[in-house]
């Protein structure tokens, strides 16, 4: 397999809006890599759990903030990262556990979406300064 | 995202179209709402996934609100042509065990004796 | 209609790869606002024009050069911004010319397309330091 | 993008589906050149673009290179199967007036007296 280096950020408001945006396109750019269309998806429902996050949890539904969407290919792998410079997770672990939210009528089930679709997942917040989602997706079928 | 809603004696039929995530979350919990208040008879609720094109945690969150009102009317939830993606999602989200699985909404109305 | 203020910035890779991408990445962004499919497709041959020029000429087929691709939705209007920090163009009035290019086998016919699809379009260019193609597409059918 | 290719005797049948740009052109150019260098004979080219879901100058590009090829030769250009939006992508670029438009492979074929 060639081993191409690919990168694209992109930084967007924290609008309601750009979820479908930067689902689309992650899927997109993931599409360079040999995913089957059930991984495409896998990615899509990862990217779309982690900004939504940035929206509601990170700027509390102000639509002023900046959520960027880093996403490299490299060595046939597909990292993604979504960062908000937002209220931070006070307590990262208890922020992982399914069921587990601070929002009403929320399911506390992104990041354990995050965390089965992925291959690879990893969470740095600071409180008060902002909150980034590592993510990183293999196609199972890479030779 | 597009809704289609039909009210057939107690049971509540919602037809979802296109994507159902944090941006078009409300206008499903909103259309399905307007009727449960309208109608305090209505008990059972059908979801025709047929035409979904994709759905996150934000959408689950607003079947299962939904749910909990039909719930304490001592009714149920189903949902029709569940593709294998959705399925998953039910499935890992611990759902599964609250949603009745009908092939197609011929069936599910059967069973909730709407035919 | 709603006046909604809505951005993203995309910074891409010089790589032929990312030119479906940002393609894609627009006509997403786009239908926000109430374009048509016609109108949807020109903004992607736009954007696709521009975004090859990038690579092709700002960056003579480099794949390590960046693109940005800075897209804005207010007032009702579409505005597009496509730069590279590449070679420049000397002549903007001589480059604007249909069948006017610095390349074999190409037809000067990209800024040409950008031209009749958008409905606003300008170049700032500084030879050395790259070029930046703005433009501005507005629904035909916006109230 | 997708290819196919094939002769029919002094006519070059191609089909391109997906999207032509940049990124794909040059698997457009070898895929055609190929075969105008292996069969000095081939003089006309059919393109059916009914597959094509994008096209900008890098894809026109190509098709003017192969054009003067087969100019050379004698021959001429048809396209089959073109969208509106194609066909104006066409007439912007001038080449509406060497490119000979007919509406399926059937009718071109017998132009080309291939049937
Ligand atoms: N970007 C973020 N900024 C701040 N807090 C976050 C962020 N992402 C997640 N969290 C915290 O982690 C909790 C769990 O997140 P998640 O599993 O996605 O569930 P939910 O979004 O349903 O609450 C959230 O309720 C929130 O408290
Ligand atoms: N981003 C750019 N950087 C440097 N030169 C450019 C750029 N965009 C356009 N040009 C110049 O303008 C000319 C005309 O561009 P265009 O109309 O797109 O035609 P073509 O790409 O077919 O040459 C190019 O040949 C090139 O010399």
């Amino acid at each position: 397999m060639e081993m191409i280096k690919n990168r694209a950020r992109i930084e967007m408001s924290s609008m309601s809006e750009n979820i479908g945006f930067a689902r689309i396109a992650a899927a997109t750019f993931a599409a360079q890599l040999n995913f089957t269309l059930a991984e495409i998806e896998e990615i899509k429902v990862a990217v779309s759990e982690a900004v939504s996050n940035c929206i509601i949890h990170g700027y509390e539904n102000r639509p002023d903030g900046t959520i960027v969407l880093n996403m490299t290919i490299e060595d046939g792998k597909l990292k993604i990262e979504v960062e908000d410079f937002g209220v931070g997770i006070e307590d990262i672990e208890a922020a992982m556990q399914p069921s587990f939210t601070t929002s009403e009528e929320r399911m506390g089930l992104g990041l354990v979406f995050i965390n089965s679709f992925m291959n690879e997942m990893e969470i740095i917040s600071t409180p008060g300064e902002g909150t980034l989602v590592r993510m990183v997706k293999i196609p199972e079928k890479s030779e | 995202m597009e809704l289609h809603i039909k009210k057939k004696k107690d049971t509540l039929i919602v037809q979802i179209k296109g994507e159902l995530d944090l941006h078009t979350a409300d206008d499903l919990r909103q259309g399905i709402d307007q009727y449960l208040q309208k109608y305090p008879s209505l008990k059972n609720l059908i979801l025709d996934l047929k035409g979904i094109e994709f759905i996150d945690s934000s959408g689950l969150g607003v079947i299962l609100g939904r749910y909990k009102t039909i719930k304490q009317r001592g009714g149920n939830l189903a949902a029709v042509a569940v593709s294998p993606r959705v399925r998953r999602i039910f499935e890992l989200s611990g759902m599964l065990k609250i949603i009745r699985i009908y092939e197609n909404k011929a069936e599910a109305e059967t069973a909730f004796d709407l035919l």
